[in-house]
């Protein structure tokens, strides 16, 4: 039998708040699912859409951007930034072929330990449904091998 | 204010709540509401369903949410307060758990109906100044104790606030009918309790009835067919037990509402009351000279 | 890329005792480590973070000639300083590092053993491949400015501000109210040892009042806060209360010269339980010693039409000035001390206690105003008709506790109820019942004040209070209220007939918590209480350089913690004001300007106006000390001329496919 | 003996070999100065002559186009055996180009939308005892490098005579630029955009419009009239003929060398200058955007992270 498929999310969490709220999710002992790894950047306004683009073509399943909640930036307005590159990069990537659920954007504040299992377990179930998101290594050898 | 309002009946108010049916027709005719009731609904699975697999209570009840959208209302009136709790907390599980609902779009048409109980139809479509201005006949009864009994507002506040709720005393007062402030208005009437453990049922009556008079209530005026028919119908065993003749009227807000806005006394069904036949006679007599205003 | 020396990894991986190893395989994942390219050692270890733990990366940094260290452990937010410093000490620019959180992120939130090892693998993978584009680089200063402002005038803003200026360090203390003192000043005793309230504060606030350091601003709010730790520019506004505060003298005749000759206005420093007329003083101790007239009910203010016999009274002092506006203060001030309290739990909230519905259900502040000689009944506990109480209830856990409103112990209720429960007795005889959960009495001296209430005859009854009702079972019960309860010693549900009840409200941030945490740009907890930077490491700092917390603002405490919180906070202002700076971190943007095209897409990025475009060269260019480091800029920067230190694009890409290869 | 130099087109439009005459009378400098051994499209020399030299024995050879048939694939690897230089000539050698928006779809799909119900020519074709093979279609389209290895990179749909002579006068007579380097300035265009002190600081774009929607100003910073133009994130070089001529610039010179995937950065950067924080204001904001791929990819798609559209 084949291994069930585990979908593999790279998390960009801002410093102040995501990453905080998943040091909450530890410290309060919350269980979930372990297949999102966190890259920590001090605000979600740093996110460069090349990062998630990268993530994608390295065979991320799914991309997740945790921010602060909306006037709640540490840095004023950084998850704005974020937010509107997100909505502009949500349709390139639908043109790309790829569905939205596998990026998502979410504000979660230091306090919501509990957000943080919620959002992974929830994207960990939306990705199984959707299945691997085909890993552009393999889309590439694929591609020479018909040259 | 227009629209039909979907009419979910259920199994009391075709049996012991006959009254309560008849006075909600009468008194939403007095206000040209329109209620359409159900085609072919079935149990709301508040009944033992809920007890042995909330599974199936959950579908009895989606059955009927679902048949309400495809007939194209908007709203189901329940007027039983168990049938209002019975599909109210159906919907509020199958968006917690969509997985029980299923992926056949169940829930997007389960989601689309408002339940509703006609007292809150009452107090936010109709409003107390509406009421205010439909009085036809002047109460000439005595003071009642307005009883919201406990699945109305609890767990779902959407009727009125859990602990104190206080519509039905707005409503009853705008229409001119004094109510008592009334402590025990959401504590437990003892319905499930009469056919089992018949004693304690009978006391927790007992005490409800009794604190009404000591308010000075002559009458208990009621939201639920479960709560009148236990309050109404054994008041005679506490007479037997104890020779305490308390003889109080157990009314629904239906029917003292519907009286003071000018329905047909005769489509109240005042003449099913077991107990306080006599006072309600008085009361609900047609004047000598209509007492129209 | 100019030349690089050769780079030589070194890999520690932290057992935490076993929090770590417990469900990660530390062994398996250092030796996994150890195989990485440019690894030239990898261990394990029980405690990284303990003294021993540090010197093997300095001994290794010496022996092995390593010039990269990734730690695998906790959070950096708890160790990525004490790292970084164990690598200065073993002769390594400190930012040649990177912590890889490999407990709250691994351990602690997975259970599956094999799972929570592969996790820990690729992340220390990626940080491995990261750190090999580490450069080094040196720490900013920026220098403190000795002033410090403290918001709020309660017990723990006084104290603190005294501590400060006893330093000899300039204080601004702004408080809201008109007068300072807080929630102390309305009470009569304080637990355990029942010292009187006044007596042990209001000789504090007199000593605010006339230190020569402080500057003390009633009836006013900071609106605006800008700049940094050192450098706060802060804007205050000032309320007019209409009296001068240098002109008043405090002899209060206009108060009496007032044309109303019946005080008509509900008092609010005796929570509505008297009245106060238009021109009051909130109490006889307030400090200052200045009335304040509420522009809201005297009748100048009005219809214009007032006799102004509070003016003709003041005579020619001219303190009164009735066309008095608001006045705004700037300040620059090098560190901030929040003290902002807290505020009683709404009683109206647990309608089934019937606090709004029958008169002589009370609060706990309300009775502590009844219990105090100089409040609305000079002391005397009396019902709202003027009668006595013969048996009186408290129910304890009042909005605290409790699923449907707040699941936290409100910390001092109990004490506070013993002492409301000792104090009626005193002065009423009554019978007394306290219905408690539990009885929480885990301070200096507050068993022993339970143990004393035991023997004087108090009753306690064990159980959550169902309701408070006026419904009568039988006449005994007539005209009182009834208080259900179910007794879980005894077991069975009882029905307590009182003359007065007290409810015991817990303590709750107040309802302006998120406006003054946006303000100062800090953070609350899921509570709403702001959230310390940790909660036993650094318990009065927030996670803003230069901004401490004092007392309840923080959480629920006595008199007692908060005034050893707010000597806490004062201690962490003069450590900064004394060492004169404080090293920022160095993860700052900065423009490459050769390569900058001058487009300008950077400077509407940053809120805090540290891009600049100069014209001169037509470049953008970045102050570093006004750079917080978030990196937007970085982002936004079309064509890549934009760098953060600490976030290199090479960086996080080397990260991104670190965490990736083996997917 | 003067140097040996082939020019060669993959899949391109022939504007990379107009753009060689485009040097005007430099053309006739370089006739002289070198020998023109391969130029399928100017001079008769045929697939044979080039597989009958030695290895290595082009001094220089231009390649320009994307790769995306079979045959191209295998003239690309012969020219590579064959010089001791390659050079990807334009923006679809260095990047895909406009061929690489294919990218967006399969071969099939290409296929069908060109021949409709008809069935596509068999690759092998009989007739009157000769065959005929054609060329396999790739399934997506490649820069140059993704087929062999590439020693330099000359940007541009098409260069700009500039960066063409001077690409000329850098590999027969300079020193030779680090390997892999592209010949063109490693700033952005707008430093040498003519409108450029007329972009306002604090840019805040609340719509956009496409060229033929709106009337640009001729005066005025293109994009700060919400018209996207890529000027911010597009290497230097071209002259910014396309502002000359009141159009905004669409990329073709693709990344600075600090850039990784161009169109990712683009958008990045043109995202973060919109105005609006709750989500219905953004996109209605970009709704004036109304392809992204096509803006932010139009020359680059097969070089960017994600090279192609996911197969399904």
């Amino acid at each position: 039998m084949p291994e069930p498929f585990e979908p593999k999310i790279v998390a960009f969490f801002c410093n102040w708040c995501t990453y905080l709220a998943a040091d909450l999710a530890g410290t309060s002992r919350i269980k979930y699912c372990p297949n999102a790894e966190v890259v920590r950047v001090m605000c979600s306004g740093r996110v460069d859409v090349q990062f998630v683009l990268k993530a994608f073509a390295k065979g991320a399943d799914g991309v997740l951007i945790g921010g602060c909640h909306p006037g709640d930036c540490h840095y004023q307005e950084g998850n704005y930034k974020a937010l509107r590159r997100y909505r502009l990069l949500r349709r390139l990537i639908r043109q790309m072929g790829i569905e939205d659920e596998r990026l998502r954007l979410e504000w979660i504040s230091a306090a919501e330990g509990d957000r943080v299992r919620a959002v992974i377990n929830d994207m960990v179930e939306t990705l199984k449904r959707l299945g691997p998101l085909q890993k552009s290594e393999e889309e590439r050898a694929h591609l020479l091998e018909v040259a | 204010m227009s629209g039909v309002y979907g009419y979910f009946p259920g199994c009391s108010l075709k049996g012991t709540g006959v009254a309560y049916e008849e006075s909600l027709l009468a008194l939403f005719r007095a206000l040209h509401l329109e209620l359409a009731e159900l085609e072919d609904w079935n149990c709301c699975g508040a009944t033992s369903y809920m007890s042995i697999d909330e599974r199936d209570a959950f579908s009895l009840s989606a059955r009927n949410l679902t048949m309400t959208q495809k007939a194209g209302h908007r709203d189901l009136v329940a007027p039983c307060s168990a049938c209002y709790l019975a599909l109210r907390k159906t919907q509020d599980y199958l968006e917690r758990y969509p997985k029980i609902a299923g992926g056949n779009g169940a829930l997007t048409s389960i989601r689309a109906v408002r339940v509703r109980h006609p007292l809150e139809v009452l107090y936010a479509d109709v409003g107390v100044e509406r009421i205010k201005k439909a009085i036809m006949r002047h109460w000439h009864g005595g003071r009642v104790a307005c009883y919201y009994g406990c699945q109305m507002v609890r767990p779902y506040s959407e009727v009125d606030r859990d602990c104190d709720p206080v519509r039905m005393d707005e409503l009853l007062g705008a229409a001119g009918i004094p109510t008592v402030d009334y402590s025990l208005k959401t504590k437990c009437c003892g319905g499930s309790l009469t056919g089992t453990t018949h004693d304690v049922g009978v006391r927790l009556v007992y005490i409800l009835l009794k604190e009404a008079a000591r308010k000075g209530a002559e009458a208990i005026v009621t939201v639920c067919p479960l709560c009148q028919y236990n309050l109404d119908a054994y008041q005679h065993e506490i007479r037997r037990s104890s020779g305490e003749r308390l003889d109080m009227p157990v009314l629904y807000f239906t029917q003292v509402l519907g009286w003071a806005l000018g329905a047909e006394i005769e489509s109240l069904g005042l003449a099913r009351a077991i107990s306080g036949r006599k006072r309600i006679r008085q009361w609900f007599q047609p004047a000598e000279k209509e007492a129209y205003v | 890329m100019s030349e690089r020396e050769t780079v030589r990894i070194g890999v520690y991986v932290c057992h935490c005792g076993t929090n770590i190893a417990a469900t990660v395989d530390v062994k398996s994942l250092a030796e996994y480590a150890g195989l990485m390219p440019n690894v030239v050692l990898s261990r394990d270890y029980k405690y990284m973070c303990s003294d021993p733990g540090q010197d093997l990366i300095r001994q290794d940094i010496r022996d092995r000639q390593l010039n990269r260290i990734v730690v695998a452990s906790c959070s950096p937010h708890l160790h990525e300083h004490t790292f970084r410093t164990a690598l200065k000490v073993g002769g390594l620019n400190p930012f040649y590092f990177h912590m890889v959180n490999i407990r709250e992120q691994a351990s602690w939130v997975h259970e599956n053993r094999v799972q929570a090892t592969r996790k820990a693998k690729d992340l220390v993978r990626a940080a491995v491949q990261r750190v090999a584009f580490h450069q080094p680089l040196e720490r900013g200063r920026v220098a403190i400015q000795p002033d410090v402002l403290i918001v709020g005038g309660g017990i723990a803003g006084i104290h603190a501000a005294l501590t400060l200026a006893n330093a000899g360090k300039h204080v601004y203390l702004v408080e809201r109210e008109a007068t300072i003192g807080g929630h102390m000043a309305r009470f009569d005793k304080t637990f355990p040892t029942l010292d009187c309230a006044a007596c042990i504060l209001t000789p504090k606030m007199s000593a605010v009042r006339a230190h020569p350091n402080i500057t003390l601003w009633t009836y006013s709010e900071v609106t605006k806060v800008d700049g940094y730790v050192g450098n706060y520019k802060v804007t205050v506004l000032r309320q007019p209360r209409y009296v001068d505060e240098d002109l008043c003298s405090g002899c209060l005749e206009c108060i009496e010269a007032c044309v109303y000759k019946q005080a008509k206005v509900p008092d609010d420093f005796n929570l509505g339980l008297s009245k106060r007329r238009p021109i009051y003083i909130p109490f006889p101790q307030a400090v200052p010693q200045v009335p304040v007239i509420d522009p809201e009910t005297c009748i100048q203010f009005k219809s214009g039409k007032c006799k102004t016999t509070c003016v003709a009274a003041c005579g020619d002092r001219h303190a009164i000035n009735l066309r008095a506006e608001a006045k705004e203060e700037r300040i620059e001030v090098g560190t901030v001390i929040l003290a902002t309290g807290f505020q009683t739990f709404d009683a109206h909230r647990v309608p089934y206690y019937g606090y709004g519905k029958y008169p002589n259900v009370y609060t706990a502040l309300e009775v502590e105003r009844l219990v105090n000689a100089s409040g609305p009944t000079a002391g005397e506990v009396v019902l709202r008709d003027g009668g006595r109480p013969a048996a009186v209830g408290i129910v304890h856990c009042v909005g605290s506790r409790d699923e449907n409103t707040h699941r936290w112990c409100s910390r001092v209720c109990c004490m506070y109820s013993l002492k409301l429960a000792h104090l009626i007795k005193e002065h009423t005889g009554a019978e007394i019942f306290n219905f408690y959960i539990d009885m929480r009495t885990p301070g200096k001296g507050f068993e022993e004040f339970y143990q004393k209430l035991l023997t004087e005859r108090v009753h306690f009854i064990r159980g959550r209070v169902a309701e408070v009702t006026d419904w009568a079972l039988d006449p005994s019960e007539e005209g009182k209220l009834v208080i259900r309860v179910e007794d879980t010693l005894a077991g069975f549900v009882r029905r307590i007939p009182v003359d007065m009840v007290v409810l015991a409200t817990g303590l709750e941030p107040r309802t302006d918590a998120p406006e003054v945490r946006r303000l100062f740009n800090i953070s609350c907890a899921s509570e709403g209480f702001f959230l310390e930077r940790h909660p036993k490491l650094a318990p009065v700092n927030t996670f803003t350089d230069g901004v401490f917390l004092a007392g309840c603002c923080q959480g629920p405490k006595d008199i007692p913690d908060t005034v050893a919180q707010a000597g806490a906070a004062a201690a962490e202002a003069l450590a900064l004001i004394d060492a004169g700076y404080l090293e920022t971190e160095p993860n700052t943007a900065h423009v490459v300007e050769e390569k900058c095209c001058g487009c300008k897409t950077c400077i509407s990025m940053c809120p805090y106006h540290a891009v600049a475009f100069v014209d001169e060269i037509h470049k953008s260019r970045v102050n570093e000390v006004l750079c917080k480091g978030c990196g937007t800029c970085v982002a936004a920067c079309p064509s890549g001329a934009i760098r953060q230190n600490l976030f290199e694009d090479d960086e996080i890409f080397a990260e991104i496919e670190g965490v990736l290869s083996n997917a | 003996m003067r140097p040996k130099v082939a020019f060669y087109w993959c899949a391109s439009c022939g504007g990379c070999e107009e753009a060689v005459l485009d040097l005007a009378e430099g053309v006739l400098n370089l006739a002289d100065a070198v020998d023109i051994v391969f130029w399928p499209v100017a001079l008769d020399f045929k697939e044979k002559d080039v597989e009958e030299m030695a290895d290595g024995e082009i001094a220089v050879s231009f390649v320009n186009g994307a790769v995306r048939s079979s045959h191209q694939l295998n003239m690309a690897r012969l020219l590579r055996r064959k010089s001791k230089l390659v050079v990807a000539f334009g923006a679809c050698a260095q990047m895909g180009g406009i061929p690489g928006l294919a990218n967006l779809t399969t071969a099939r799909d290409t296929l069908r939308e060109v021949y409709g119900e008809a069935e596509p020519p068999a690759l092998e074709f009989r007739d009157n005892g000769h065959t005929l093979t054609l060329p396999k279609l790739f399934d997506a389209v490649f820069p140059l490098d993704r087929a062999i290895p590439v020693d330099y990179y000359v940007p541009g749909c098409p260069p700009s005579p500039k960066i063409v002579s001077d690409m000329f006068d850098v590999l027969l007579n300079g020193e030779l630029p680090e390997p892999g380097a592209v010949l063109a300035p490693d700033h952005a265009m707008c430093d040498e955009c003519p409108r450029r002190d007329s972009r306002p600081q604090e840019l805040k774009l609340d719509r956009f419009h496409r060229v033929q929607e709106t009337a640009i100003d001729l005066d005025k910073c293109i994009l700060a009239q919400g018209v996207p133009c890529l000027g911010p994130a597009t290497r230097a070089g071209c002259g910014s003929r396309c502002i000359a001529g009141n159009m905004p610039c669409t990329g073709c010179f693709g990344p600075t060398s600090r850039m990784r995937d161009y169109g990712g950065k683009a958008l990045c950067s043109l995202a973060s200058v919109v105005e609006g924080n709750e989500v219905a204001e953004i996109d209605r904001i970009f709704e004036g955007l109304v392809d992204p791929a096509g803006t932010f990819y139009r020359y680059s798609l097969p070089s960017s992270f994600l090279e192609r559209k996911r197969l399904e």
